[in-house]
């Protein structure tokens, strides 16, 4: 069964490349939904893989966006670990993280799911209201609040609020910096289970599971270097974010 | 002088929103019809409760004519029937906009279905910044922008009566699926904080060569 | 497609009347009204005669209601009903002597610096849509509508010359830091054009009720 699978991963993860996704989340519930999953850690599990693939081919990606994708990639690879090693110790942060992941992947394939429902009822039959053709006839009526001092301070506010170029919020550099780490940490966290858990590995699928995560370890080194690969960058990378709002996202 | 505004108060709501040819609130509604108390008179009172139980007696008077109504749960306008639009796109002489793009698709869909609801929150569901197709629906005037009652630091979003009735729907109620699209996410935000974390029973079946 | 023209003629013309909101003339409702023949439908032709009788009934269905009909031997166009003229007294006094709100005078304020300028380029400054607050500003006198040289379909506005009389000013130039904020606006508009950002909003105009 799970040879079957790998195939036909394989052949649908080429085809992918040259769709384009509106992000993380886009490109996940579409390596599900290609494989009829339904989402939990079983299937997140599965996808990983695909996952890791997309992301290294993403070298051209504005920074700010390829830094959302490698902040998923980090959760999939818990998710990962602990399906090879379910002996792995989880924090309850990251138990948390995961969590949220597969939520936040059912509202989306839920809105996505409405969406078409919306896309299909956009313009169609369209309710007009009155249109601006009827004529007035002015009566001149100032306001008295409309000064020229008024006038040009809302516009110095208006020019103030613009929106501008500005760096990538500190929080997802920050998360993006620590995740370096993290991985690292994981990394020594599997070597670790696997030394001790060698021992009791069934005989038959013994070399099986320890290739296998062996492999897994090298995926977590690819990772890692392009987490590297996207710190370096963001030292010069600008990306627009709106002024009110900055440092609010929720991961 | 004025008849009293309970008698007639449907055709008086629909002159109003002819001739204001925007959305009106329920509130500036009830503020128009109230008459102030003088020397001479008595005043009349109009409440919102009225407004709305008058704007139900005027939706029914619309029933099978070239116009009705579209609402939110605070303002409403007068338009042309969308039985009929293909007559009025054809006076227009303008396309109507059909495409909004995948991203604008997205968002919108959130704001229809989660409105009203934070930049933070259209982030967290779609996994990326949605700066700026937010500001391009704004623009549009498909969405609008209020303080968020919570934060007064950050603003909420929500769904337009113009969006509404470019969609051909009186109230946002008519959306496709509207309440279990809404009964669904709130199942699912729920299932989480109340979930039990540890399912490495299960997740023993994704092990080798998953 | 569209349903044969007499069944709901009435419907018909009452949204077309509703949403020209201006006198149409007899010829003009029959020439909508009727669809060309092509290869694969057959044309239908409205003659004026049944354009009057059409509003023969459409006046019938608008008894008791908010709504009439005001015609000549040639012209007809849909109004508010007669014995609501003191309400509509009401609102035209209200429309003109409220405050315009932060949004009216922010918007005025760019067609002061910035004008003539586009609907879509007030838009495009201000992040948000501007229609109904443009309309408003008209009403009022402070700002009047011309045509854009560059694209027949839209307009310009610009400040009237009662606004300028009244602030002081005979010049435009002689506005406070003129020089400064065009600039300031002309960088923004510049920055954002040379980026990847989606412009495709600025067809504002194009979309609803424009």
């Amino acid at each position: 069964m799970t040879n079957n699978q790998e195939t036909i991963t394989k052949g649908q993860a080429f085809q992918v490349k040259s769709q384009s996704f509106e992000g993380p989340l886009d490109l996940l519930l579409d390596l599900i939904e290609k494989r009829k999953l339904f989402i939990n850690d079983i299937s997140l599990a599965k996808v990983t893989d695909d996952f890791i693939a997309h992301i290294q081919q993403f070298e051209n990606m504005p920074m700010g966006e390829s830094a959302h994708f490698i902040l998923i990639a980090s959760t999939l690879l818990l998710i990962k670990s602990k399906s090879l090693l379910p002996e792995l110790n989880l924090t309850e942060e990251e138990k948390g993280d995961i969590h949220h992941l597969e939520t936040r992947l059912k509202i989306y394939q839920r809105i996505k799911e409405a969406s078409k429902g919306v896309q299909a009822l956009f313009g169609g039959n369209a309710i007009f209201a009155q249109s601006h053709a009827r004529p007035v006839s002015p009566v001149f009526a100032p306001d008295a609040e409309f000064t020229l001092e008024k006038s040009l301070s809302l516009l110095k506010d208006l020019i103030g609020r613009l929106p501008k170029k500005e760096k990538l919020p500190q929080v997802v550099v920050q998360k993006v910096i620590s995740l370096e780490d993290m991985i690292g940490t994981l990394t020594q966290r599997i070597q670790g289970q696997l030394r001790m858990s060698f021992k009791s590995f069934a005989g038959e699928h013994k070399e099986n599971r320890v290739n296998f995560i062996v492999s897994f370890l090298a995926m977590l080194e690819l990772v890692k270097q392009g987490i590297v690969h996207v710190t370096q960058e963001s030292a010069f990378s600008d990306i627009q974010m709106e002024t009110k709002e900055v440092g609010v996202p929720r991961y | 002088m004025n008849p009293a505004p309970t008698s007639n108060l449907p055709q008086q709501l629909e002159a109003i929103l002819f001739w204001k040819a925007e959305p009106v609130t329920f509130k500036k509604l009830a503020q128009l019809l109230s008459i102030e108390k003088t020397d001479t008179t008595e005043g009349v009172k109009v409440t919102e409760e009225q407004i709305k139980t008058g704007l139900i007696e005027l939706e029914k008077t619309l029933q099978g004519r070239g116009l009705s109504l579209v609402q939110t749960d605070a303002e409403v306008m007068l338009g042309t029937a969308k039985e009929l639009s293909p007559l009025i796109e054809k006076l227009t002489k303008e396309e109507l906009t059909r495409d909004l793009g995948k991203a604008g698709l997205e968002t919108l869909s959130i704001i229809l279905y989660q409105g009203p609801i934070s930049r933070a929150d259209i982030d967290y569901i779609r996994g990326v910044n949605s700066q700026f197709i937010i500001r391009n629906l704004l623009i549009r005037g498909l969405v609008e922008r209020i303080d968020n009652p919570k934060d007064a630091r950050s603003f909420l979003y929500k769904t337009t009566l113009d969006l509404l009735a470019h969609l051909g729907i009186s109230k946002i109620e008519e959306l496709p699926e509207y309440d279990k699209v809404r009964a669904d996410i709130e199942s699912f935000k729920n299932q989480q904080s109340t979930d039990v974390v540890d399912k490495s029973n299960q997740a023993t079946d994704a092990t080798i060569g998953a």
